[in-house]
C-alpha cells in the first residue's frame, strides 16, 4: 500500500467512519452547546482541528521517548542513574497526568501565538479556546496516539510514527468540525421548526445526532474495503487479510 | 511587590509529589495483576483451544508472536497462532490452536472484534466457533453459505457472511504463514516427542 | 464559605434528581452515550465517577484555605487526574473485562465536566461533610441517568438486563424471529443519541406537568 | 436584437405564470360613459407621494377641470375637479389599500356634458402630430404636472417626476407599457383599440419631454387587434410595437423592460438607471389630452368584470365616483358575487365596502363569485421550491416569509426582501396556500419600522 | 340613459343611475392574489401515489401477498402514528393530506418481501414519530421519515432486513431463492443481465426490482411538477460520471446500465430524493442535491460495507441541505438588493 493510500484510508476512517461524535462520542458537550450557529460551529471546529494537532505533536513526543516502557530517553537517563539496571522503567502511568497537561498548555500556547499573530482569527474563534481544554476530543487522540504509540517502542508491529499521529489529529478534529458544522445548519433550520417543548434544545439535537449516526454508519467498512482495493492493485492475488498479530498479545 | 511564582505555586509542587508517590505505590501493587490479567486474556485460552496443553511457550519469530502449548510434561502437543485481519467494521484478532503436527485446527478463539451486535459479533460464539473444530489446517478454508458439505468449508453465520469470511481469510493467512516458518526451519516442530 | 446555603442533605438530595448532572444540567455527555449499551457498564462507570469525584471534592474541600484563584484549576486537574489513573489501574486488577469494554471512558472522566463543575461549584467553597454530601449526590445522579439509559438501551438491544454478570433475560429465550427481535441499534451509537434525547424529553415534560399541576 | 433574442428564447423572463386571464368577460365590451353620479369624492392623495392642500372652500362651485387641491413638493399632482357642481365639507374615505385620505366631495351640477361630447374631450376628437414638434420639452413637463397626470399603470407616480430630465441619467427610450397583464382587466386593451392615437402622440410628447429618441410599445401576444391598432395610429411616426408572449407579470416595468428591450433593471433602481422610461397607455394618452387640450386628469377607463357581476363592461368614470356607483351601472353583484377587488385578481384589494372612491390609479373592479375564490385552507410548507420558480426577480419567497413571521430581519435581508415586488406569483402557486405575499409586505413595513427606530 | 359616444352600445342592457343597488356585500375579504393555481399538498401527495402506482403493480404481480401484507403493515402503521403523535401534541390530526400514507407506502416499498410485521410496524412508527413528529409535523422535518424510519429498522432488525432477509425460499416466489443483484455484484462480482434488472425479473425489496416501473412512475410526477426534475436528472448524470473511472480501465464488469437500474436507485432518484421537504429550494441546490445523492450512492455501493446506498446518501443529503440551502441563494434579477444600514 502506497503512502498516499495509508493517508486517505486512516482520513476516511477517522473523520467518517469512526466520527469523533457519531461514532465515539466523545465532544458531545460542545457538539451541543456550539452548534447553534453555523459561523460559531465553525470557529470551534477549526479550533479544535488546531489544538488536537499541537496536543498530538506533544504528546506524541512526550510518549515516544519518555512514557512509554522503555521509552529511550527514559531508559538512558535510567541506566545513567544506576548503571547496573537492566529493568525496563515504565513511566506510562503518568500519562493521563501529562496528556492533560500538554493539553491545558498547547490551549494557552495557541491562543497566545494566535492573540499575537493571527488577531482577526483570534477574534473569530479565541473565544472558544478556552473551553477546549475541557474538551474530550482532545484528550481522546491523546489516548488512542498513546494506544497505538504501544507498550514498548518497536515492539508494536506498525507503531504509528509522529506523522501518522499528526494525519490521525487533523482527520479527527475535520471529523469533528464536519459534525458540529452540519449539525449547526440543521439547527439554524430548526429555528423555524416547531419542535415540541420538551425536546427543544439539548433534546432535539441529541435526537438529530442519532440520525446522523445512523446516515453515517452507512459508511462502516469502507476503510476494509478500500484497503483491499489498494491492496490488490498492488499485490497480484488479491490477500484479504494481513497476520499481524494482534497488538496487546503479550 | 512582585511574588516568586515558584513559591507561589509551591502547593502545587507539594501536591505533584504527593501524587507522584501515590501513583508509584499504585504501580507498584498493582502492576503484576495487571499483567496477569493481560496475559491470562491470551494465555488463559491455550487449554480450551488445544486440550491437554496445560501451559505455553512463547515462540518469536522475526516480528511473529507464536505460542508452543505444552503438557504437563513438557511435550508439544500443539500450536497457538495470533493473528489479525479486517473484518466487516474494524479489526478482528483471533487465536487459533492447532495440533502437534500442525494439520487440523483444534480450535479457534476471538480475542477482539467490532462487528454489529446481533449479526457479525456472533463470530465469537460456541457454535460458530465449533465450525472450526477438526478441519484441516494445511487446506485453504472455504465459506459456504448453505450448509458445509467438503471438508475443508466453513458454514456461514447467516446474515453476517462478511464477518464469516473475514475470520476464514484471517485463518487462512495466518496459517499458511505459520506452515512457512515451519518448513523453513524458523519453528522447531513438535509433534515427535 | 455561605453556611446559610443548603445543608449537606439537600445538596446530597438535590444531586439526584432536581440538579441531576445529566438530566438536568446536560452535563458529562460522552461517558453517558458511551458507555450504557449494557447495565455493567453503566454501573462500572457510576463507581469510577463516584470514586473520583468523592476524593476530589474531599480533598480539594479539604485544601480549600491554601487555594491561590489563579492555580485553582490547575490543582483540580492535577488531583482528578490522579484518581482517574487510580481508578483506571484497579478497574484493570480487578475488573479486567470492564476496563476493557470502557476503554478510553475511563480516563476521559478527566475532562469530564460533572467533575470540574462540582469542585468548582461545591467543594472549593464548603466543609468536607457537605462537599463529601453533594459528591455523593451528584454521582448517584449521575449514576441514575446511566441506568435509566441503560435499562433502555440493554432491554430493547439484547433483550437482557444485567445479560453479563446476573444473566436476566426479559425476553423469552427461543422466541421466534418472525414474532420479535431485540433492537440492535439501541446498543450503537444511533440509539444512544435517541434513547437519551426521548429521556430527556420525558424527564422535561414530566417536570413541565408537574409544575403545571402545582399551580394549579 | 435582443427582444428578439428573448422572444426567439421564448423566456422574456425568468419565472412567471399564467393564471387562466378571462379576459372574454369584457374585451369585446366598448368603452362606455358612466353617467355622473349624484355625489363624486376627490382624495387629495391619489398619487404615491406628498398629499396635496385644498384650494377651494366648502359650498364653492366649481366646473369641470377646475383646480381642487394642490401641492408645492415636487413629487405630487394636483387634483382637479371631475364634474360641474358644489363643494361639499371635506371628509375622509377609506381606499382599498386601507389608506385613510382626506376627499373632497362635490355635489354634481344638473348641467352636464353629454356622453358624446364627454368622449370627445377626453379621447376622441383629432390628435394632430405636429403638436408634437411645436412643444417645448419644459412646456411639456410643466402642462403634465398642472393637469396632475400621475401613472395609471398601478404605482400612480406622479409623470412629470419621471419626465423631468436628469442629466446624470439620459434616457434614450420611452416603453408604451400596453402589457395589461392581470387576469380579467381589458381598460388598456379597449383604450389601444378605441383611441390608440392620444396614446402615440402622448407618448412621442413624453419622449420629446424626456429627451429620448425611440419610442416603444410593449402589447401581450394575445391583443394582436390592440397591437395592430396602435401600428395604424402611428402612421408614420417613430413609434415602434413590440408583441411580447402572454405571461404574468408582463406588464411589471422590470420584465417589460427586460422583455422588451433586453436591459436589466438593477434591484432597488428604476427603469431610468437603464435609460428607459415607462408609461402605462393611459398615462400616454392624459399626456397628449394635458399638452394639446390642456385639460386635466379627470377620467379614467375602468373594468368592471367578473362572473360575479351581472354585465361586465369598461366604463369612463369620473375619478370621484364611488364603487357602489360603478357595480350599480354593471347591473348590481350577482348573487353567487363572494369577493369584489379594486384592481386586478393578483394585485388588487378586496373591498369591504364600496363606498370609496375610484382614484386615477384605479385600473378595474373584478367581482369573483365563490367558484373563482378558491378557498383552501392555510397548510405547512411543504418547502416545494415552486414559489422559488415562479418568482420573476429570482428570490427565495418561502424564506422571505419564513423570515416575516419569525420576525427575522437578518435573514429577510439576506434573502432580499427590499426586492419583492409583491407580484403574487409565489402565492398564486403555493400548493400549501401560504398568503405569502401579505406576509412579505408587512415584513418589509415592520423592517423598515424596526430600522428606524 | 347612457349611450356610447361613438356606435351603438354592443350590450342592450341599458343601465341608468337608479339601477338596483348592489346586494349587501356578502363578499369575503383576504390579502391578495385572489387567485390560486390548482395545487394543493393534497393533490400533490395524490400525485406520488398515482406515480407509485407501477411500482405496486410489479410488487403485487411478484411478491403477491407478501408484497400487500407489508405495503398494509407499514402504511397502516404510519397513519395510525401520525394520528397518535399529533394527538400528543394536542394538533389536529391532518390525515387527509395523504402524507403520512405516502411515507408508509415508501417505506413498505424499500423492504424484502419476506420482513417481518414487527420491521414494516417499528419502521413507519419511527419514521413518523422520529423522522417527522419530532420536527414539528408535515413540512418541517429535515430529514427523509421514510428512509429514517427504514435505517432505524434496518439497524435495529439487520437479520431480517441485511442481505440475507432477500433470500427466503420460504416464501415459495421463485425469485426470492436467489441473492439480489447487488448483493450478488458485491460477494461475487456477478452482474445481473440489464433486460431482467429493467423489467423487474430479480429480487430486492418489493418496490426496487423493476427500473421501468419506477422511470414510469418517476417520469410522470416530473411531468406533473410534483417532484423537480432536476434532482433525478443530477442523480443519474452523477452515476454516470462516477461510473467513468470504471469504463475508462475497461477491465470492469460494471456498466454503467447495471449502475442505474439495479437496486433501488431509480427509485431513490424520482420518489425519495425528490421529497420536496428535504431537499433543497432552488432549482441549483437541488441539482447539488441529485448529484451529491448520486456520487454517495455510488461510493458506498463500492467500497463501504453494504451493498446498496440509497439509504444512507438520502440521509446523508438531507443533513447537508440546509449548507445547501444556505450556498445557494439566488441573485435577484438585477442584483443583490442594495443593503440598508
Ligand atoms: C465545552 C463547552 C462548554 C460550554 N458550557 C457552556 C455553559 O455552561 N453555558 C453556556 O451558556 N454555554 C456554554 N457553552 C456554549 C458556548 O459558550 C456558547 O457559545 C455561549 O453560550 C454563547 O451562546 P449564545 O450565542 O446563545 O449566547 C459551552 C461550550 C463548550 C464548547
Ligand atoms: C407585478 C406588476 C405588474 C404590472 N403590470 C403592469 C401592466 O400590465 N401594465 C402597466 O401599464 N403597468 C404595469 N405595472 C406597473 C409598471 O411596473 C409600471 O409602473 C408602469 O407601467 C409605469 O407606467 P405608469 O407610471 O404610467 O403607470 C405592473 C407592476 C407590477 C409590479
Ligand atoms: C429506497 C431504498 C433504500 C435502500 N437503502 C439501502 C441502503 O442504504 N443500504 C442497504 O444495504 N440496502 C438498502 N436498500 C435495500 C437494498 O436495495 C437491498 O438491500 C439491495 O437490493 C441489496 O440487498 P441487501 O442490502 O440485503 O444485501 C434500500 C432499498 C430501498 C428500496
Ligand atoms: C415528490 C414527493 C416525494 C416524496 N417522497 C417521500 C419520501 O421519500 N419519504 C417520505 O417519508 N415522504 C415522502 N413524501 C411525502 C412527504 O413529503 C413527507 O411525508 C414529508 O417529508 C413529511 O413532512 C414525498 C412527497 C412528494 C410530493
Ligand atoms: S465544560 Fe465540561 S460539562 Fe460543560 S459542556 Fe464542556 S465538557 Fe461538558
Ligand atoms: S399590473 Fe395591472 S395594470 Fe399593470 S399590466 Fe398588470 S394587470 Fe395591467
Ligand atoms: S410554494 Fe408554498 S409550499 Fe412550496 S415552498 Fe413555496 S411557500 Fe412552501
Ligand atoms: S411577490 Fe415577491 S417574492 Fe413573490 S413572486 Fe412576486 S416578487 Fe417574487
Ligand atoms: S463529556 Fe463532554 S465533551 Fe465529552
Amino acid at each position: 500500500m502506497s503512502y498516499l493510500s495509508t493517508v486517505l484510508l486512516l482520513a476516511i476512517s477517522s473523520a467518517l467512519i469512526n466520527n469523533m461524535v457519531f461514532h465515539f462520542f466523545v465532544g458531545c458537550c460542545p457538539f451541543i452547546g456550539v452548534s447553534r450557529r453555523v459561523d460559531m460551529a465553525f470557529g470551534m471546529g477549526a479550533a479544535v482541528t488546531f489544538v488536537v494537532t499541537v496536543a498530538a505533536f506533544l504528546s506524541w513526543t512526550i510518549t515516544w521517548f519518555v512514557l512509554a516502557p522503555g521509552a529511550p530517553l527514559t531508559t538512558a537517563v535510567w541506566r545513567w542513574l544506576r548503571p547496573p539496571s537492566s529493568a525496563t522503567p515504565d513511566l506510562s502511568i503518568l500519562c493521563y497526568l501529562v496528556y492533560i497537561f500538554v493539553i491545558a498548555w498547547a490551549v494557552q500556547l495557541v491562543e497566545m501565538y494566535i492573540r499575537k499573530f493571527f488577531p482577526s482569527l483570534y477574534k473569530a474563534f479565541g473565544v472558544f479556546l478556552p473551553l477546549i481544554t475541557t474538551n474530550c476530543v482532545i484528550l481522546f487522540v491523546c489516548l488512542e496516539i498513546m494506544k497505538h504509540v504501544g507498550p514498548i517502542p518497536g515492539s508494536v508491529p506498525d507503531p504509528w510514527r509522529l506523522d501518522k499521529a499528526l494525519i490521525y489529529a487533523v482527520c479527527a478534529g475535520l471529523g469533528f468540525m464536519l459534525a458540529i458544522v452540519v449539525m449547526a445548519g440543521l439547527r439554524e433550520e430548526l429555528e423555524l421548526c416547531d419542535v415540541p417543548a420538551p425536546l427543544k434544545g439539548p433534546g432535539i439535537t441529541l435526537a438529530i445526532a442519532g440520525i446522523l449516526a445512523l446516515a453515517f454508519l452507512g459508511f462502516t467498512g469502507m476503510d476494509a474495503n478500500l484497503a483491499k482495493r489498494f491492496q490488490s492493485s498492488a499485490l497480484p492475488e488479491g490477500v484479504a487479510a494481513s497476520t499481524n498479530p494482534p497488538t496487546h498479545a503479550p | 511587590m512582585k511574588r516568586n511564582p515558584i513559591l507561589d505555586a509551591w502547593l502545587v509542587i507539594a501536591l505533584s509529589a504527593g501524587f507522584g508517590s501515590s501513583l508509584a505505590a499504585v504501580q507498584a501493587a498493582l502492576k503484576p495483576r495487571i499483567e496477569a490479567n493481560k496475559l491470562c486474556d491470551t494465555l488463559g485460552q491455550v487449554p480450551v483451544l488445544v486440550t491437554s496443553a496445560t501451559r505455553a511457550e512463547k515462540v518469536v519469530v522475526g516480528d511473529r508472536v507464536y505460542y508452543r502449548a505444552l503438557d504437563a510434561a513438557g511435550v508439544t502437543v500443539g500450536w497457538v497462532v495470533p493473528a489479525s485481519g479486517q473484518g466487516f467494521a474494524d479489526k478482528i484478532e483471533l487465536l487459533i490452536g492447532l495440533d502437534a503436527t500442525a494439520s487440523t485446527i483444534t480450535g479457534i478463539y476471538v480475542l477482539d472484534q467490532k462487528e454489529t451486535p446481533g449479526l457479525g459479533d456472533n463470530i465469537t460464539t460456541e457454535a460458530f466457533r465449533r465450525r472450526f473444530l477438526r478441519k484441516p489446517a494445511d487446506v485453504p478454508l472455504s465459506v459456504r453459505k448453505d450448509g458445509a458439505a467438503a471438508a475443508h468449508e466453513i458454514e456461514a453465520i447467516t446474515g453476517a457472511t462478511i464477518s464469516s469470511e473475514s475470520v476464514v481469510a484471517i485463518v487462512n493467512a495466518a496459517l499458511r504463514q505459520f506452515a512457512g516458518q515451519l518448513r523453513s526451519g524458523a519453528i522447531r516442530p513438535g509433534g515427535i516427542p | 464559605m455561605s453556611s446559610d446555603g443548603p445543608t449537606p442533605a439537600e445538596r446530597f438530595l438535590r444531586g439526584i434528581l432536581p440538579e441531576n448532572p445529566v438530566l438536568r444540567q446536560v452535563l458529562g455527555i460522552c461517558p453517558t452515550l458511551a458507555v450504557t449499551n449494557t447495565m455493567e457498564g453503566a454501573v462500572t462507570m457510576t463507581g469510577a465517577v463516584l470514586f473520583v469525584l468523592t476524593c476530589a471534592n474531599v480533598l480539594v474541600s479539604l485544601i480549600r484555605p491554601l487555594l491561590k484563584p489563579h492555580l485553582r484549576i490547575l490543582v483540580f486537574t492535577l488531583t482528578i487526574a490522579t484518581f482517574v489513573t487510580i481508578a483506571d489501574r484497579l478497574l484493570a486488577a480487578f475488573l479486567y473485562d470492564m476496563s476493557r469494554q470502557l476503554g478510553p471512558y475511563i480516563p476521559l472522566i478527566i475532562v469530564n465536566c460533572i467533575i470540574i463543575a462540582r469542585c468548582e461549584i461545591c467543594a472549593s467553597k464548603q466543609p468536607v461533610r457537605t462537599a463529601l454530601m453533594d459528591a455523593l449526590g451528584q454521582s448517584l445522579g449521575f449514576g441514575l441517568a446511566l441506568c435509566a439509559l441503560a435499562s433502555v438501551r440493554e432491554i430493547l438491544g439484547f433483550g437482557t438486563w444485567f445479560g453479563k454478570w446476573l444473566g436476566w433475560r426479559v425476553l423469552p429465550v427461543g422466541l421466534s424471529e418472525r414474532v420479535w427481535a431485540p433492537w440492535t441499534v439501541m446498543i450503537l451509537p444511533p440509539g444512544a443519541f435517541i434513547a437519551l434525547a426521548l429521556l430527556l424529553g420525558a424527564v422535561n415534560w414530566a417536570t413541565a406537568r408537574a409544575r403545571a399541576r402545582k399551580e394549579a | 436584437m435582443s427582444a428578439t433574442m428573448a422572444r426567439l428564447r421564448g423566456r422574456p423572463f425568468r419565472g412567471g405564470v399564467h393564471p387562466s386571464e378571462n379576459k372574454e368577460l369584457s374585451w369585446e365590451c366598448r368603452i362606455e360613459t358612466l353617467p355622473p353620479p349624484p355625489v363624486v369624492q376627490v382624495p387629495v392623495l391619489q398619487h404615491t407621494g406628498a398629499p396635496c392642500s385644498p384650494v377651494v372652500k366648502p359650498k364653492q362651485e366649481v366646473r369641470a377641470g377646475d383646480l381642487l387641491a394642490d401641492s408645492s413638493a415636487f413629487v405630487s399632482a394636483p387634483v382637479h375637479a371631475p364634474v360641474a357642481g358644489v363643494v361639499q365639507r371635506e371628509t375622509v374615505a377609506t381606499l382599498p389599500n386601507g389608506r385613510h385620505v382626506k376627499v373632497i366631495p362635490i355635489q354634481t351640477a344638473a348641467d352636464q356634458p353629454t356622453p358624446e361630447d364627454l368622449w370627445a374631450d377626453v379621447y376622441g376628437g383629432e390628435w394632430p402630430l405636429d403638436g408634437v414638434e411645436a412643444a417645448e420639452p419644459s412646456a411639456i413637463v410643466s402642462a403634465i404636472r398642472a393637469a396632475g397626470i400621475v401613472g395609471q399603470g398601478g404605482a400612480a407616480f406622479p409623470t412629470h417626476v419621471k419626465l423631468t430630465p436628469n442629466p446624470a441619467k439620459p434616457v434614450d427610450t420611452v416603453l408604451v407599457n400596453g402589457c395589461e397583464c392581470e387576469p380579467y382587466l381589458t381598460s388598456d386593451h379597449r383604450l389601444m383599440l378605441e383611441a390608440p392615437r392620444p396614446i402615440v402622440v402622448g407618448a412621442l410628447l413624453a419622449a420629446r419631454a424626456c429627451g429620448a429618441r425611440r419610442v416603444v410599445a410593449a402589447v401581450e401576444d394575445h391583443k394582436p387587434g390592440a397591437s395592430a391598432a396602435l401600428r395604424a395610429a402611428a402612421d408614420g411616426a417613430a413609434f415602434e410595437v413590440i408583441e411580447l408572449p402572454t405571461k404574468y407579470p408582463m406588464g411589471g416595468e422590470k420584465q417589460t423592460v427586460r422583455a422588451a428591450l433586453g436591459r436589466t433593471i438593477p434591484t432597488g433602481g428604476l427603469p431610468l438607471d437603464v435609460g428607459v422610461v415607462v408609461l402605462n397607455v393611459a398615462t400616454c394618452a392624459a399626456i397628449a389630452r394635458a399638452v394639446l387640450r390642456g385639460r386635466p386628469l379627470t377620467h379614467r377607463v375602468v373594468t368592471v368584470t367578473g362572473r360575479g357581476i351581472r354585465t361586465p363592461k369598461n366604463l369612463l368614470v369620473p375619478v370621484g365616483a364611488s364603487y357602489a356607483d360603478l357595480l350599480a351601472a354593471c347591473g348590481g353583484l350577482a348573487p353567487d358575487a363572494a369577493r369584489v377587488i379594486a384592481g386586478g385578481p393578483m394585485m388588487g384589494f378586496s373591498l369591504g365596502s364600496f363606498q370609496a372612491p375610484v382614484t386615477k390609479g384605479t385600473s378595474g373592479i373584478v367581482v369573483l363569485t365563490a367558484a373563482d375564490v378558491r378557498a383552501v385552507e392555510e397548510t405547512a410548507c411543504i418547502r416545494c421550491g415552486r414559489c422559488v420558480d415562479v418568482c420573476p426577480l429570482n428570490l427565495v419567497p418561502t424564506r422571505l416569509a419564513l423570515a416575516a413571521r419569525h420576525k427575522d430581519w437578518t435573514m429577510a435581508r439576506r434573502f432580499h426582501i427590499t426586492a419583492c415586488m409583491e407580484c403574487g406569483c409565489c402565492a398564486w402557486v403555493c400548493p400549501a396556500a401560504i398568503p405569502l405575499v401579505q406576509l412579505i409586505r408587512t415584513g418589509k413595513v415592520q423592517m423598515q419600522k424596526e430600522a428606524g427606530a | 340613459m347612457t349611450r356610447s359616444p361613438h356606435g351603438p352600445v354592443p350590450r342592450e342592457a341599458a343601465v341608468t343611475a337608479s339601477a338596483p343597488a348592489p346586494v349587501a356585500p356578502a363578499v369575503s375579504v383576504a390579502p391578495g392574489p385572489h387567485l390560486h393555481a390548482a395545487a394543493s399538498t393534497q393533490r400533490m401527495m395524490a400525485d406520488v401515489l398515482v406515480g407509485l402506482a407501477p411500482l405496486v403493480a410489479v410488487a403485487v404481480a411478484q411478491f403477491r401477498q407478501h408484497a400487500l401484507f407489508q405495503m398494509a403493515i407499514a402504511s397502516c402503521s404510519a397513519v395510525v402514528s401520525e394520528w397518535l403523535f399529533a394527538r400528543m401534541r394536542g394538533r389536529p390530526a391532518t390525515l387527509w393530506d395523504l402524507s403520512a400514507l405516502v411515507t408508509g407506502l415508501i417505506l413498505a416499498l424499500s423492504l424484502p418481501a419476506g420482513a417481518p410485521w414487527y420491521a414494516g410496524a417499528v419502521g413507519a412508527a419511527v419514521a413518523i414519530g422520529l423522522g417527522k413528529a419530532i420536527f414539528g409535523g408535515l413540512g418541517q422535518n429535515l430529514f427523509n421519515p421514510a428512509m429514517v424510519g427504514r435505517a432505524f429498522a434496518m439497524i435495529s432488525f439487520p437479520a431480517a432486513l441485511g442481505a440475507s432477509a432477500y433470500v427466503s425460499p420460504s416464501l415459495g416466489i421463485e425469485a426470492v431463492t436467489s441473492a439480489t443483484p447487488l448483493t450478488a455484484f458485491k460477494m461475487s462480482g456477478q452482474v445481473t443481465p440489464i433486460g431482467p434488472l429493467f423489467l423487474g425479473a430479480t429480487n430486492g425489496s418489493i418496490g426496487e426490482t423493476s427500473a421501468l416501473a419506477a422511470l414510469l412512475g418517476g417520469l410522470y410526477l416530473c411531468f406533473r411538477r410534483t417532484a423537480p426534475w432536476e434532482i433525478p436528472a443530477g442523480a443519474i448524470l452523477a452515476m454516470g460520471a462516477a461510473a467513468l473511472p470504471g469504463l475508462a480501465g475497461g477491465g470492469t464488469t460494471w456498466t454503467l446500465a447495471h449502475d442505474l437500474s439495479a437496486g433501488a436507485f431509480m427509485y431513490g432518484a424520482f420518489f425519495i430524493a425528490t421529497d420536496p421537504v428535504t431537499s433543497p429550494l432552488t432549482p441549483r441546490g437541488k441539482w447539488i442535491f441529485g448529484a451529491g445523492f448520486g456520487l454517495l450512492v455510488a461510493m458506498i455501493r463500492r467500497f463501504s460495507g453494504y451493498p446498496e446506498g440509497v439509504m444512507f446518501a438520502i440521509l446523508v443529503m438531507n443533513a447537508l441541505v440546509p449548507l445547501i440551502n444556505r450556498g445557494t441563494i439566488p441573485v435577484p434579477v438585477g442584483g443583490p438588493a442594495p443593503q440598508t444600514r
